[in-house]
């Protein structure tokens, strides 16, 4: 689980037109991910035009089932490389999803950092870190 | 007049910790009230903006010696607005070519913007900003 | 099941692709590195990085035995603080025709010289210097998180957006992920991973250039050492540091009457494959592989029209050990998923091993300058010059950043 | 061996020129890319290589994801955009890469919506890269802009040859003649007279608001192959006879004062003799010009530093119209994209422009006026 050193901002994504009904969705607790509606391929991180099909206007959101399992990890055991508003130690997950993409988060509280383990399954749970800023997070999941 | 300044910090690298070090010795200098000039210790060769070689005989021991603060006006331009929210608009930059060869940017501190003229002879006046930034101006000379 | 999908998707997809015909390539045995200089390496130089670079520049045109002026192209980095107009009044280039950078950091230090031989082979310019000069000890530390909180509300880049909220910043903690893929994967153990260390720190202690030339490493230092992000321990870190290396690239023609015995350039290639982003490549079939060093050591054997057992010495891009292990797999110098085995106990990487590699150190002992120390030992292990000498190598392969664009190219005496 | 005659500009690829879109500069960077692969008859996959300028934000790693290219055997960036073509003519020339292409992409209009590039997050960050610019001898003073460091140049040359600002007009009614003609020239939708130069504010005394060319948001893509490869692609082919990169010492962006004649363009000097070298021509056998218009005063320049004329005639000539010059309007009518100036150059070579040359053969770019300088000859 993360804990956050008060004082210390938490750097906010970077939003643009491209990506900002994904962060927009985030906001409102749901977790999307991307799909071309031609050829139904999903992507991550989101883009403006589907690689296969080269059109901008086939992008769309779709809701996720939000399921995955741990596809890799790290954690930070000393401050040296880490984030300074994070406690040491903190994990951050690579998380595969059903859909195939690959999402990188934080685990949930539910789930201690030494309990982590490549293959775990997980589901997205959302942190609401302050008003303006709500992230997802994956928390243990009964496979 | 001279170039008027809001309550805004002035735009120098000082200012955010970022270090020239070929040109620490001219901006020592400078607090000092003396204009000092980069010259190649072997070949004599003047250099401006300050470097860490001499381009002429690539050697890396220099000296500065003082300029005699005299030079001649090159080039000029005036903002009608301001374009930086340190300075009040309108206000003038000129380009003086020092007698000892360097082009040095600077301020007038005793001519209006248009009075200013290209050839007119000017003297070095400095002009102590605050403890950690005097700056080199120029006024009308002889 | 990553060995298969690496194998099949990588050839399939690579054989796939139209190349220009090697008989087209103007730079295979057409050109050579012919110069190389460096300044001392240290942990706070106190001297500007453009007086640095300057300083390695002239030693390299003095060891290539030609004037300054003879130079007439420029190619560093992008991230490099050293701009071209002043480097071309500091070094008095009178007659510069050209000047460009490469990106991605790392991924761009054999990238430099490929554009370099690109623009000789072509009349362009006559010598080329790649030069690289930072203050990552003293001054701006590109590996760390820490600097950003200071200046920054919102990630730089939209991809940091996905991971810089989450606290997952650094690019030795991105490493970590599909470093830790990888051992899961291919059942790789700490304890073998340590061994890249403890050798490259053996060929530090005999190199006096090295920053660590007077630190001795055993295995059991490495394993007791604090590990700073699970899987990657201190002693697995690059050392910050402060100089400047610069390599000069000419003709192959009018290398031979110069003063050193030229090193050819056989075979270079870069690469940017699929889904690529700055070492956050998490979105690709596996993770359990550097598609960009594959990608860039085969397009270097198909134009050198070398494989990877031709190879005597290699020099690998390690800003961590993981970097450098895994690439061993990349270049063909062991089986897919093998490499924890391969430098077990040391041996094979040794400097009379199968595979001598990083022989004066790399970048976790000798010094980081972003890959550039590794051409300029690559050079003098083919001039037989090395301070850990192989017997009479003839092929040298340098490699470049992983999990960036990268690149990489095969030498030869 | 030479780059003479050995590649040629083969497809070019545009997105709409604008003062404001909603597409981000990922979407402009793909569309142009896309769009040039269909100019000159390929597809997407074929691009082996992608140049860029390190301004401008959106580098290989992100356009790859959305336009589905496998691997790229060349990339590369520089500082001001002036190695780009040299990079792209080198790749393929060496035989190093089949198709490169050097793309652009910038919302120049609303600049505040641009995305971060590593040089401009360094400068708003403080980063200690401000050092790559030698500010301390500057901004300190007030000469914060290239348009005031510009100025300060233009100032020089107008004192020493005496020039009339009226002679500095006519080269402003030249260029938007040309826009007027050009419907992508969206800066300029008719001509300008005299009398609304002469009234136009002055912005950094001498230059005045209307000769400062403006941004636009545009995505522009040039696609360069092998000559011989180019002939059977969908266009006729715009054979790159030269193409060169100019420096000078002292010379800086804009601020190169200590140079010993600053006025004379010296980076423009090398650049351009390097082009007539290689291209084995003079400047008597170019039918077209398309110069860096960002600051127009600096167009008579740039006639005399790439030896259309002698020293202080540029203006004159430029007033004698004897030189067709940035027949689409340049920057200033296209918006600040140098790009755009090589795209009318090879609408000449196609015989597409809107004020089009008759029998022009050959036909010369420069870009980077008072700094690093770059330019390229291309003919049919």
């Amino acid at each position: 689980m993360v804990e956050y050193v008060p004082g210390i901002p938490i750097l906010k994504p970077y939003i643009d037109a491209d990506n900002k009904a994904y962060w927009d969705a985030v906001k409102e607790e749901k977790f999307v991910v991307q799909q071309c509606n031609k050829c139904k391929n999903y992507y991550q991180p989101p883009r403006p035009m589907c690689p296969e099909c080269l059109t901008l206007d086939t992008m769309e959101f779709v809701p996720s089932t939000g399921k995955g399992e741990v596809y890799s990890y790290i954690i930070y055991t000393t401050d040296k490389m880490a984030y300074p508003a994070m406690k040491i130690p903190y994990a951050v997950m690579v998380v595969e999803m059903e859909e195939g993409v690959r999402i990188t988060a934080n685990n949930a509280p539910d789930i201690d950092t030494d309990e982590i383990y490549i293959g775990m399954p997980v589901e997205v749970t959302f942190a609401k870190i302050d008003d303006d800023l709500t992230l997802y997070q994956f928390k243990k999941r009964k496979s | 007049m001279t170039i008027q300044y809001t309550d805004k910090p002035i735009p120098h690298p000082a200012l955010w910790g970022i270090i020239y070090r070929s040109s620490t010795p001219f901006w020592e200098g400078i607090k000092e009230k003396k204009l000092l000039i980069q010259k190649c210790k072997d070949c004599g060769k003047i250099l401006h903006p300050p470097r860490p070689m001499c381009p002429g005989c690539h050697s890396t021991e220099c000296e500065h010696i003082e300029a005699s603060g005299k030079g001649t006006i090159y080039s000029y331009t005036t903002y009608s607005k301001s374009p930086h929210k340190s300075f009040k608009a309108p206000y003038s930059v000129v380009l003086v070519e020092l007698d000892e060869g360097p082009r040095l940017i600077s301020n007038m501190v005793d001519v209006k913007p248009e009075d200013i003229e290209i050839g007119m002879p000017v003297e070095v006046a400095f002009d102590k900003i605050d403890d950690d930034l005097t700056l080199y101006k120029f006024k009308k000379a002889g | 099941m990553a060995r298969k999908i690496l194998e099949e998707y990588m050839n399939r997809k690579y054989d796939a692709d139209i190349k220009p015909k090697p008989a087209l390539n103007m730079i295979k045995d057409k050109t050579a590195i012919v110069g190389i200089g460096e300044t001392k390496f240290t942990r706070g130089s106190g001297r500007d990085e453009m007086d640095m670079a300057c300083e390695a520049i002239k030693k390299a045109a003095d060891d290539a035995g030609i004037k300054l002026e003879d130079i007439d192209g420029l190619e560093t980095f992008t991230l490099d603080r050293t701009a071209m107009p002043f480097i071309v009044s500091t070094l008095g280039l009178k007659n510069l025709r050209f000047a460009s950078e490469v990106s991605f950091g790392g991924g761009a230090a054999c990238a430099v010289t490929l554009h370099a031989a690109a623009i000789v082979a072509t009349g362009v310019a006559k010598n080329v210097v790649c030069y690289r000069s930072l203050n990552e000890s003293s001054g701006h530390k590109f590996g760390r998180g820490d600097g950003y909180a200071k200046y920054m509300l919102t990630a730089p880049t939209p991809h940091y957006g996905y991971t810089f909220p989450m606290g997952f910043c650094t690019p030795l903690s991105w490493a970590g992920a599909w470093g830790r893929r990888w051992m899961h994967e291919f059942n790789v153990s700490y304890e073998q991973i340590g061994w890249w260390a403890v050798v490259l720190r053996e060929y530090a202690n005999k190199n006096p250039l090295a920053l660590f030339h007077n630190k001795p490493m055993t295995h059991e230092d490495y394993m007791n050492v604090q590990m700073i992000v699970e899987p990657l321990r201190l002693f697995d870190c690059c050392v910050d540091t402060d100089g400047a290396c610069a390599h000069i690239v000419t003709t192959a023609e009018r290398a031979k009457d110069l003063k050193q015995k030229p090193v050819y350039i056989l075979g270079a290639g870069q690469s940017a494959p699929i889904e690529q982003e700055i070492q956050t490549v998490y979105n690709r079939p596996t993770i359990a592989g550097l598609f960009e060093t594959w990608y860039a050591a085969h397009e270097a054997y198909r134009v050198a029209g070398v494989e990877g057992k031709d190879i005597d010495v290699a020099e690998l891009y390690d800003p961590y050990s993981l970097g450098g292990i895994m690439s061993l797999e990349e270049c063909d110098f062991c089986e897919r998923g093998d490499a924890g085995n391969f430098i077990e106990g040391g041996d094979n990487i040794r400097v009379d091993g199968k595979m001598p590699t990083n022989t004066s150190g790399g970048l976790l002992s000798e010094a980081y300058i972003h890959g550039f120390n590794l051409v300029n030992e690559g050079v003098r292990q083919l001039r037989g010059t090395s301070y850990n000498q192989v017997k009479d190598p003839e092929l040298c392969m340098v490699t470049a950043g992983p999990g960036v664009p990268s690149s990489a190219m095969v030498l030869r005496n | 061996m030479s780059i003479k005659d050995k590649t040629a500009i083969a497809g070019i690829g545009l997105t709409e020129y604008s003062t404001g879109t909603d597409l981000t500069e990922w979407a402009l960077a793909s569309l142009c890319i896309k769009n040039a692969a269909e100019d000159a008859g390929i597809t997407v996959k074929d691009i082996d290589g992608l140049v860029k300028d390190i301004d401008d934000g959106w580098d290989c790693s992100y356009v790859q994801k959305t336009l589905g290219i496998d691997n790229l055997l060349y990339s590369s960036e520089s500082h001001w955009g002036t190695s780009s073509m040299l990079n792209a003519i080198s790749a393929v020339a060496s035989g190093t890469a089949n198709n490169v292409v050097y793309y652009r992409s910038r919302k120049g209009a609303t600049s505040d919506k641009r995305s971060p590039s590593d040089y401009r997050v360094a400068k708003e960050t403080m980063d200690d890269s401000i050092s790559i610019l030698r500010i301390d001898f500057y901004e300190p003073f007030g000469l914060v802009n290239p348009v005031g460091c510009a100025a300060m140049i233009i100032q020089r040359y107008m004192n020493e040859y005496n020039i009339k600002p009226e002679q500095m007009g006519s080269v402003v009614t030249g260029i938007t003649e040309y826009g007027a003609k050009n419907p992508l020239a969206l800066y300029t939708d008719k001509a300008v007279t005299m009398d609304e130069y002469m009234n136009s504010e002055m912005v950094a005394d001498p230059i005045r608001e209307i000769e400062c060319a403006k941004g636009v948001d545009a995505g522009i893509a040039i696609l360069i192959t092998r000559a011989e490869m180019a002939k059977d692609m969908k266009q006729t082919p715009a054979i790159i006879m030269s193409a060169a990169q100019g420096a000078a010492m002292n010379g800086e962006f804009f601020t190169g004062y200590n140079q010993e004649k600053m006025t004379a363009l010296p980076e423009m000097v090398s650049m351009g003799d390097e082009l007539y070298r290689i291209a084995g021509i003079t400047a008597k056998d170019v039918n077209v010009a398309q110069l860096d218009d960002r600051f127009t005063p600096m167009v008579p320049m740039q006639v005399e530093a790439l030896g259309f004329c002698g020293a202080g005639e540029g203006a004159a000539f430029c007033e004698a119209r004897s030189l067709p010059i940035n027949t689409a309007g340049g920057s200033l009518g296209e918006g600040f994209m140098d790009s755009n100036r090589i795209v009318e150059a090879v609408r000449q070579v196609r015989g597409t422009s809107t004020s089009q040359v008759d029998n022009a053969e050959i036909i010369l770019y420069a870009a980077g006026a008072g700094g690093p300088a770059d330019g390229l000859i291309i003919r049919k």
